[in-house]
């Protein structure tokens, strides 16, 4: 007991690196004008807040920016609690930029319902911040509180479309699922404080291994952490929220969540497998192994069966997520660290362009069919051969074709499953492979529908796409042809994106 | 592996016009059809003629060696680079490719199939052809991969929108047979990558590198691309995609599938999959050459069993395929170069015959052949040049088929050191036999659609004497070359042969001469 | 005192809470369950801070107690807005998405 | 040291039969009453554990606070105060295997790992002093975080439950 | 004393000649005419045909100027030393190493059939002018005549096997195209297709021989005579050396036989020629008589080292070859009796007369066969002809003999002169040609001691008299009937009455044809009665003159034979009945010692005694023929007349002839049948439903599984890990509720469950 008054007797005030900050404070002092300014302006003039939204967002890329060109590499804060290392910097972009992409999004859609729009703007910024949290976290309590910061926001988004039983529902279910992971992980997070004695993932790190005399409860805790992500990438068995959610969402939201929140999940849980189970992966290699297995294969044939364009997207991101936990089976082996970190990294930046473009289409598609059937998007080539083509690009994408981003992020997923040359890794590149080709029969079953089909109702009235949409769709959609063509871009950032601290072999 | 890097510019603007022909055709107005016929036309023929100043620019005594090879960086992080280069076996691929994208543009321009929206239809004819073009020269597996993979799409909607009755069905098991294979085909390059010490994808490369993996290894790689390529050629057990897909496709894409796409797969043997694993190509070439064999005579008989002719002539190409892994089977260089004079001149009549399949339809808007007759007499040109392709097709000497038929015949009976020289002999025997039932299906159906006197035309509402007007000029433009090549090929096999041989030699001196 | 008997009462607790969200339908009912979860979670933590003799465990515990705060406070509302919309707030009636 | 087994055991076991009333009861604020009981057994336990401010925040904030809430949104969703009949799913013995084998999971792990380690003897109370150094020392973000945590809750949760 | 030609240093230089040296222009001429035909024939005076007989009359000029200047070339040649052929190669084309000629390999054998092939021709095409004059596809015919021509040169002069495929497979499709050129009907076009098909049946053995030779023979060759395996000098030296292996060699021997077999019509692969009738008779007579069927003739003699020693020619015994040979000749003769279509059994009697080619071929006879090849091609080629005559200007364009023909003599009289001659010459009468050829055949089969096949060439030489009597009866004798009397062109069953616009020149009556189809006949017949003395044995070594400029000519070579070594003898005994001596095959591998080129052979002596028995027994054909048809078809006696319904012997004997032995139901109705339908069908079938079902069989099952994931994971396992199970539910005693999905519950208790069995799992396999 020696120590803790030491230790109380010398407290100072935390020094605070306040440039690695820099993004996070930009974000909160944008959410914070969003809420005043919104106190104080007319109703005609709401749209200023997705303008203020997503010039935030922007701005909170400069800092980004200016860290990731400064000399210092790494940034240590709170004795190593929170790191700003290439690889936060990478993540923070792409939340960043998936945000503005999500602003994009729904400044026109939220328009048209009733919602409540300035706290919607907050929301959506508050969860971001969460994320940026998220990206820096490097000790359990903070990666618990950004877990709910950038959660309880979401929950609410989904309900958001309040006189709408589904979204209620979808909020609901979201809500009631995350608690139960959270609380699953927070056991889980409880037992390592316990072995550890620091809640500090390098301490961790160092501690919690597949042996030894805690090997047991070290399992126990890593299964319950891993199922707390497991959850939020929406990982088959835990997946069950997720096709709800999304389908009753409002449809922006539902491209946040599936883009934005899954890549934390993935994030948090990378830094974790990283950072604090090194030694352990004789424990989460099957674990994941059997998650990636799971969810390409259950994300994907329950995909075959869906009718309605959201819930398909849906499951579809389901089993897109297990090709990202596919690199993270085999993360634990000799020489596999890096490039299935790359992998990953890749695969979340390919898939968030991709994903969003998907929502894009299916947001400027319902404004004029007013449906979310697949069936709805019959003919659509014909009277918007853009939207057509577009979608075909995303879907292709998604689908692993070459020359679009999707290839190159399965291919790099693949490269790292077998660069480990274990058997491990080879059957599951074949289940990964097969899957990739089941995928299509979803993907090419609306392509189908776009280019083969008749126009369902007749109405070949061209659709009008509000300028935002547009932007979105550019920026998409130039992404994903610039990822597939030039995969270099995207493996230039991927392979930057290293985790200070991480123990790889 | 010397490279000759003059000229390095050349393959990738041929490779590539197209494309910008496809963002030109993009930023055009939809309603100007003209004017879209026009921008395709130009750029297939811009397109050609860079082949042809590449073909020109090409030393043909070094025709071993790759050629206006350009090395840039691509993918560095994976190790993968944008190495690309002709050789004397691409050459002639390369250039096929071009061709017959430019004799399709020629043939739509006053064919685009239904629902028209010409716009769409060339810029796929045009990424097609990009994609085409770059599997012949890539020397990379991951470029390879992409531009393998990149005709898909494509030809995805080729078949699915502008295709006949059951044309969405054969569009999705098109896709998700080739991509099967694909897949598989990609997780053995990885295997391959990796297993000759993960230090690049370049071809030449592995070539010398992937003899050092131990055998058991080589196989399962092998068995890997073996799937992908098998699938696309197609080979016997893995073919019941092509008769779906060319009976559904528009002649165009008939034509393009028959002409170059199946080639995609062969040529995959040929460059990749001999080379880099030696020992596991001799442990496969048995059961290569059996399939093969037995696509010979299988192909034959679904031929036989048809009623449609296209669908008939989609199973010629099984056929026709399993001359040319018949061929490759036996790993020697003659029968390689067989193999490749084979696909070549496959390329040109089979091509061609659905060209005729596709004007055939148009005229008598069936493709039943109980329905069909008396061709020669109601349409004598268009009868000829069908009786002449039928001929060409069933491997008359004198005639580009004859061949890739004969030489790949003729090499199972003495395939390369190692292989079992009976097996091979036993192969021989049946192939020649697939020779005669090939004359028996192709003259049978040319008996069947040519002779005899017209049908009733009451069957097809039409009035069948408006409709049937003899071939049309922007058809004898599209098929006069292909004809002309048939022929020209025929009679001079060499100039295709000495192109091939010293490229082919090089690329099998793995297996020892 | 044994470790374990602390242990053992959170996980007697948490695997009480497990069967509670489970086998209630009520979702006032449900909340209260996951409260019992974290308070397992809570008393580990506690358990943990004594045995390692570090105060870490008390500030995660209070961080719980407080994220749960807020938690409890979204769940009412979102359990009050479908109450509003449904006239029930059982979630076995929230089930107009399946499949 | 006895003294205070006896204090655990005694608290334990009320915890255990108020937290089984809680799952099990068929009246709402019965089960809430019942929750209460609980959070108070741990504010207990917390106090064994030498946690006094956790277990001070405890009775305040739970006690105090969520209950409250709970109560609330019992009254607000119109709850009978009396026995219910259809608080629990029709499937409600589902819970039980699930429960049985996670205790077991647990179990089996705390068993191997922690066998009969036994709490240090001579344990020092935390004092606040302590806690609040660690909170806005190194734990100083999530502090920060949790702020924002709150307003979003408050303010989500009142646009979400508000008439409109 | 060596028995082999050799081709050892010179002794004096040859002659050689413009002719010689450019004789690959020959077949060059035709196939530049053809593309001209295609072209510009249409737009030209006479439609092409002019272009087409021009070529042929340049190619006949340039083979007779080759023809001459061999003939010098030989005379030139000092006694017993080898006349050199003159060869020619040119590279083709290269790939794998292997280096592929194009070129001209002349010597006589070629000579001969150059000629014969040229000059025939150049009169058919000269007479079609005339028979085909308002066909609607006159341009096309010609074009493919001339292809036919081009073809069949090249055949002839190739310096090597692919170029003789090359020639041999022109030669099947403008057999194809020709016996189809009435495609209008559906039988001419089936017939056109059966004859491509079954030729084809036998091309696998010409692919395969080829093959076997050149993988065999191209290391020998390569090294001794810097020439490819494909090359026939090649080949046929090393056929000789010694170094082949006596399996490869036989199979190889066999499988070409087997095309020989496909293309010359003989048994069992016949069929089809008599079919190939379908075509115009010009057509008949030029390729289904006298050239494009003599091909495999003319294989197997071209390379006759290789059948000599693969099949073993003069061995004891029979060998392949003569066996088929001698099968056909009768066979095909008994079926010329039954046919009433005078084309029919013209076709029936050149399979029977290929078959004394063969026959002759078999037995060592080489020289006769060939020379059999070169007057066969002269009255056959005229009595088709002169059928096409009856046919066009007399009958109708009937070719049924009992219904539009007879006593055709009167009106007919050139016509009927020169089908006397050329029968009597098919007969083997002295002295027309075919005595000269065909008894030399029998008489050098008998010779070489195979007594057996000397008879079975007599009983054809009987038949051949008899079934020409019955045909000749029939047509020129006795009372004019049906179209020949005059009356009414009825359902004529040659195709192109329909199609012809000279159908108007029928009005009148029967009458002689013109001047374009006289002349030929005419021409024909002179050589018909005259060729035969190109090599009349009877009157002494002097009037062998083909023997002198066409066989191979020996010398004698000390063969040194160091013992053991390569260069050794091998002595084997002949079979011959004259002489014994012995047959030494080369043994040198080594151009120092001479390279063997062609077997020596021996020739029977002419005797009279033979030649008259042989001659009895055609006359004794005739004669009982004569009698026979006329008391069967003119006076009608009733005890012949329907004698094959009376007697059920001599009726099954009929109906199996007029069946052709039912070897064509065995084709059409068992094995074409049964590949073209059940087995194809089940073979489309197997593809459809068992390959196409497998894919099916995934893409259902794909299906199913997601069906059933659908069902089983997402609904049931939510419904409750265990519990949705019915016996679950049971056990504990509740109603089982309906399968619902969505309940947040069900959902938790999936996440908990997978949570604890996770950890469960990993925290027992972990410690």
């Amino acid at each position: 007991m020696q120590h803790l008054n030491i230790l109380a007797a010398q407290w100072v005030a935390p020094t605070i690196d306040y440039f690695g900050l820099a993004p996070e404070l930009v974000l909160a002092g944008g959410l914070c004008i969003v809420l005043l300014v919104d106190l104080f302006i007319d109703e005609r003039k709401k749209w200023l807040l997705s303008v203020i939204s997503s010039f935030t967002l922007l701005a909170a890329m400069v800092p980004v920016l200016m860290l990731g060109l400064s000399e210092t590499s790494v940034r240590s804060m709170f004795d190593g609690r929170y790191v700003v290392d290439n690889f936060s910097l990478v993540v923070k972009s792409l939340f960043l930029l998936a945000g503005y992409v999500v602003v994009l999004l729904s400044s026109s859609h939220i328009e048209q319902g009733e919602y409540w729009r300035g706290e919607y703007w907050f929301l959506l910024l508050t969860s971001l911040l969460g994320m940026l949290m998220m990206a820096s976290s490097r000790d359990l309590v903070s990666i618990f509180v950004a877990l709910e910061f950038l959660s309880i926001p979401a929950y609410m988004l989904a309900a958001w479309r309040k006189r709408d039983p589904k979204s209620n529902e979808a909020g609901v279910k979201y809500f009631m699922l995350g608690v139960f992971a959270s609380a699953v992980m927070l056991y889980g997070m409880s037992l390592m404080y316990g072995v550890a004695n620091s809640t500090l993932l390098t301490d961790i790190g160092a501690k919690v291994a597949a042996t030894g005399e805690f090997s047991a409860v070290h399992a126990l805790a890593v299964v319950f952490v891993i199922v707390g992500f497991a959850f939020k990438v929406s990982a088959v068995p835990f997946h069950t929220w997720a096709p709800d959610t999304y389908e009753g969402a409002p449809t922006p939201v539902t491209a946040f969540l599936s883009v934005a929140s899954k890549a934390a999940g993935f994030v948090a849980l990378v830094v974790l497998l990283y950072t604090a189970f090194p030694l352990a992966q004789d424990v989460w290699q099957p674990l994941i192994w059997v998650l990636s297995a799971l969810t390409m294969t259950v994300g994907n044939v329950l995909a075959l069966k869906q009718h309605n364009i959201v819930r398909m997207i849906a499951y579809s991101s389901i089993s897109q997520g297990g090709f990202v936990l596919m690199p993270l089976a085999v993360a634990g082996l000799v020489g596999s660290g890096s490039t299935a970190l790359r992998a990953v990294v890749l695969y979340m930046i390919v898939y968030a362009a991709t994903n969003l473009g998907v929502f894009a289409i299916i947001l400027a598609v319902s404004n004029k069919t007013r449906s979310g059937e697949i069936s709805s998007y019959g003919g659509l080539f014909s009277y918007a051969p853009t939207l057509g083509v577009l979608m075909t690009i995303f879907l292709a994408s998604l689908a692993g074709i070459p020359p679009l981003g999707g290839w190159i992020a399965k291919f790099v997923a693949f490269q790292s499953l077998i660069q480990s040359q274990s058997n491990w890794g080879y059957a599951l590149a074949l289940v990964g492979a097969v899957n990739s080709v089941i995928a299509f029969g979803y993907y090419g079953n609306v392509m189908r529908e776009i280019w083969m089909r008749p126009v369902p109702d007749g109405d070949v009235t061209t659709i009008s796409v509000p300028g935002s949409l547009r932007l979105a769709l550019a920026i998409t959609a130039g992404a994903t042809l610039l990822f597939g063509v030039l995969p270099g871009v995207g493996l230039h950032f991927a392979d930057l994106a290293e985790i200070a601290g991480a123990i790889t072999r | 592996m010397n490279m000759l890097q003059e000229n390095n510019w050349l393959l990738s603007v041929g490779t590539f016009l197209p494309m910008f022909g496809v963002v030109v055709l993009m930023l055009m107005p939809k309603a100007q059809d003209q004017a879209v016929k026009n921008v395709a036309l130009i750029t297939s023929i811009a397109t050609l003629a860079v082949g042809i100043y590449t073909a020109f620019k090409f030393d043909f005594d070094q025709a071993e060696k790759l050629q206006f090879v350009a090395d840039a960086q691509w993918i560095s992080v994976i190790k993968s680079s944008y190495l690309i280069g002709v050789d004397g076996i691409s050459l002639p691929l390369y250039l096929l490719s071009m061709i017959i994208t430019l004799l399709v543009v020629i043939y739509s321009l006053d064919h685009v199939p239904n629902p028209g929206k010409p716009k769409a239809f060339f810029a796929l004819l045009l990424v097609l052809q990009t994609g085409m073009a770059g599997t012949f020269i890539a020397q990379d597996l991951i470029l390879f991969f992409v531009f393998f993979e990149l005709v898909l799409l494509p030809m995805f909607f080729l078949i699915g929108v502008w295709g006949g009755e059951q044309r969405q069905y054969a569009s999705i098991k098109f896709f998700l047979y080739t991509m099967f294979g694909s897949a598989l085909m990609l997780v053995a390059f990885l295997a391959l990558f990796f297993k000759t010490g993960a230090e690049s994808f370049s071809i030449p490369y592995l070539i010398e590198n992937g003899g050092s993996i131990a055998k058991n290894v080589q196989i399962w790689i092998f068995a890997g691309m073996f799937v992908g390529f098998a699938v696309k050629v197609p080979m016997f057990p893995f073919h019941t995609w092509l008769p779906d897909a060319h009976t559904q496709a528009p002649t165009q894409g008939s034509v393009i599938l028959a002409a170059i796409l199946l080639k995609l797969g062969t040529y995959g043997f040929v460059r990749i999959a001999l080379p880099v694993l030696p020992d596991a190509a001799r442990e496969w070439a048995p059961y290569i050459g059996g399939l093969a064999v037995i696509g010979i005579i299988y192909g034959a008989l679904g031929c036989l069993a048809q009623t449609d002719m296209k669908r008939l002539i989609a199973f010629s190409s099984v056929a026709h395929m399993g001359f040319v892994m018949l061929g490759i089977s036996t790993l020697t260089s003659f029968g390689v170069n067989a193999a490749m004079f084979g696909m070549v001149a496959h390329g040109l009549i089979t091509g061609m015959l659905f060209f005729i399949a596709g004007s055939v339809k148009e005229r008598y808007h069936t493709l039943e052949i109980s329905k069909l007759g008396g061709m020669l007499t109601t349409m004598p040109r268009l009868g000829w040049i069908f009786g002449f392709c039928a001929m060409a097709s069933l491997g008359l000497p004198g005639l580009a088929g004859f061949w890739g038929e004969f030489p790949a015949i003729l090499s199972a009976y003495n395939p390369a050191e190692g292989l079992n020289q009976t097996v091979f002999r036993v192969f021989m025997v049946i192939a020649a036999l697939g020779t005669v039932l090939a004359a028996g299906y192709l003259l049978w159906m040319f008996q069947r659609i040519a002779f005899g006197t017209a049908k009733d035309s009451s069957s097809h509402g039409h009035s069948s004497s408006d409709e049937l007007h003899d071939v049309t000029t922007f058809e004898w433009i599209a098929w006069t070359p292909l004809l002309l090549g048939i022929l020209v090929l025929g009679i001079l096999p060499n100039l295709l042969f000495s192109v091939l041989d010293p490229a082919v030699q090089a690329t099998l001196s793995v297996f020892g001469g | 005192m044994y470790v374990n008997q602390f242990l053992f009462l959170a996980s007697v607790l948490f695997c009480i809470g497990v069967y509670g969200v489970i086998a209630r339908k009520n979702a006032v009912l449900i909340l209260m369950s996951i409260e019992l979860i974290l308070n397992s979670v809570n008393i580990n933590l506690l358990t943990f801070a004594l045995r390692n003799g570090s105060t870490d465990g008390h500030t995660f515990a209070l961080y719980i107690i407080a994220v749960a705060a807020a938690e409890v406070g979204v769940g009412l509302g979102l359990v009050l807005l479908v109450y509003r919309n449904k006239k029930t707030i059982s979630v076995d009636d929230l089930s107009e998405m399946r499949g | 040291m006895i003294a205070q087994n006896i204090g655990f055991w005694i608290i334990a076991v009320l915890m255990i039969v108020a937290a089984l009333r809680v799952v099990t009861t068929n009246n709402v604020v019965h089960a809430a009453l019942w929750l209460v009981v609980v959070l108070a057994g741990a504010a207990g336990q917390y106090i064994l554990l030498a946690a006094e401010f956790v277990a001070i925040t405890q009775v305040l904030v739970y006690i105090g606070a969520v209950m409250v809430l709970f109560l609330f949104g019992t009254m607000l969703t119109r709850a009978r105060i009396g026995a219910e009949s259809d608080l629990n799913n029709s499937y409600k013995k589902l819970g039980i295997p699930v429960g049985l084998i996670m205790l077991v999971a647990m179990g089996l792990a705390l068993t191997r790992s922690f066998g009969a380690e036994k709490l240090p003897d001579s344990a020092k109370v935390v004092s606040t002093q302590e806690v609040s150094d660690q909170i806005f020392g190194p734990y100083l973000l999530p502090f920060w975080a949790l702020s924002f945590v709150l307003l979003a809750a408050v303010i989500g949760a009142i646009v979400l439950a508000r008439k409109d | 004393m060596n028995l082999f030609a050799k081709e050892s240093e010179v002794l004096a230089p040859l002659a050689t000649g413009w002719f010689l040296e450019h004789a690959w222009l020959i077949p060059v001429v035709p196939a530049i005419a053809f593309a001209l035909i295609i072209l510009i024939g249409k737009r030209l005076p006479m439609k092409g045909s002019e272009l087409g007989v021009l070529s042929m009359v340049a190619s006949l000029v340039l083979s007779a100027g080759a023809a001459y200047q061999w003939i010098q070339r030989v005379n030139s040649a000092a006694e017993e030393q080898f006349v050199t052929p003159v060869i020619k190669s040119w590279s083709w084309w290269q790939s794998g190493g292997l280096d592929f000629g194009i070129g001209q390999h002349i010597d006589g054998l070629s000579i001969v059939v150059l000629f014969v092939v040229a000059f025939i021709s150049t009169l058919v095409q000269i007479y079609s002018l005339e028979y085909l004059r308002g066909d609607r596809r006159y341009t096309h015919f010609f074009a493919a005549l001339t292809l036919f021509s081009g073809g069949m040169l090249a055949m002839v002069l190739a310096d090597n096997m692919i170029l003789f495929l090359l020639g041999w497979e022109i030669m099947g499709l403008c057999s194809f195209l020709l016996i189809g050129h009435w495609w209008e009907e559906d039988a001419n076009s089936r017939a056109a297709l059966k004859a491509f098909f079954t030729v084809r049946v036998g091309d696998i053995g010409l692919l395969v021989g080829i093959s076997m030779l050149y993988f065999s023979a191209n290391e020998w060759t390569q090294e001794n005579l810097g020439v490819s395996g494909f090359s026939i000098r090649g080949i046929s030296a090393w056929a000789l050396s010694g170094e082949p292996n006596s399996t490869v060699i036989m199979i190889a021997a066999i499988a070409l036989f087997i095309a020989s077999i496909g293309k010359s019509g003989q048994f069992p692969l016949h069929t089809w020629l008599p079919d190939a009738m379908a075509g115009p008779t010009p057509v008949s007579s030029l390729l289904h008589s006298s050239t494009m069927v003599v091909a495999g003739v003319f294989l197997v003699a071209r390379l006759y080292p290789v059948f000599f020693v693969g099949l073993d020619i003069l061995g004891s015994g029979g060998n392949l070859i003569m066996i088929i040979g001698g099968i056909t000749i009768v066979i095909s003769a008994a079926l010329a009796f039954v046919q009433n279509d005078i084309k029919r059994v013209l076709a029936y009697s050149t399979v029977s007369q290929l078959g004394y080619m063969m026959l002759g071929l078999g037995a060592g006879a080489w020289l006769p066969a060939v020379f059999h090849i070169f007057t066969h091609a002269f009255f056959k080629a005229c009595l088709f002809l002169g059928a096409g005559s009856i046919s066009h200007s007399a009958s109708h364009h009937s070719f049924d003999m009992k219904r539009d023909m007879g006593g055709l003599r009167k009106v007919m009289p050139i016509t009927f002169a020169t089908w006397i001659i050329s029968t009597l010459a098919l007969c083997g009468v002295f002295p027309f040609s075919g005595f000269f050829s065909k008894d030399e055949i029998i008489d050098n089969v008998g010779n070489n001691g195979y007594n057996t096949f000397m008879i079975i060439g007599l009983l054809g030489a009987f038949m051949t008299a008899a079934y020409m009597t019955r045909a000749t009866y029939l047509t020129f004798f006795g009372e004019p009937r049906g179209a020949s009397a005059g009356h009414a062109t009825h359902d004529a069953h040659d195709a192109h009455a329909t199609h012809d616009a000279h159908a108007i020149n029928d009005l009148h009556g029967p009458h002689e044809s013109g001047l374009l189809i006289t002349v030929p006949l005419m021409i024909l017949s002179v050589l018909a009665l005259g060729s035969g003395f190109l090599n009349a044995t009877p009157f002494g070594e002097s009037w062998e003159r083909m023997k002198l400029w066409v066989e191979p000519r020996a010398i004698e070579v000390v063969v040194d034979a160091p013992s053991g070594g390569p260069g050794e003898s091998l002595i084997v005994n002949l079979p011959s009945a004259e002489e014994s001596h012995s047959k030494s095959v080369c043994g040198s591998a080594t151009p120092e010692t001479g390279v063997c080129y062609a077997p020596q052979l021996q020739h029977a002596k002419f005797k009279w005694s033979k030649a008259m028995i042989s001659m009895a027994i055609v006359f004794l054909g005739i004669a009982i023929s004569w009698i026979m048809s006329l008391l069967l078809f003119t006076k009608r006696d009733p005890r012949l007349v329907g004698l094959t319904q009376r007697v059920k012997v001599l009726g099954l004997g009929h109906n199996f002839l007029v069946k052709k032995y039912y070897l064509d139901h065995l084709y059409e109705k068992v094995i074409v049948h049964s590949v073209a339908h059940p087995i194809s069908r089940a073979a489309y079938w197997f593809n459809q439903n068992i390959l196409d079902g497998i894919l099916h069989g995934f893409a259902k099952s794909t299906r199913t599984i997601s069906d059933w994931v659908y069902k089983n994971v997402d609904q049931r396992v939510v419904d409750s890990t265990v519990n949705n199970s019915a016996t679950f539910t049971k056990s504990v005693g509740t109603a089982a509720q309906p399968t619902q999905s969505g309940k947040v519950s069900q959902y938790g208790a999936l996440l908990f469950s997978a949570a604890a069995i996770a950890a469960l799992v990993l925290v027992i396999i972990n410690t």
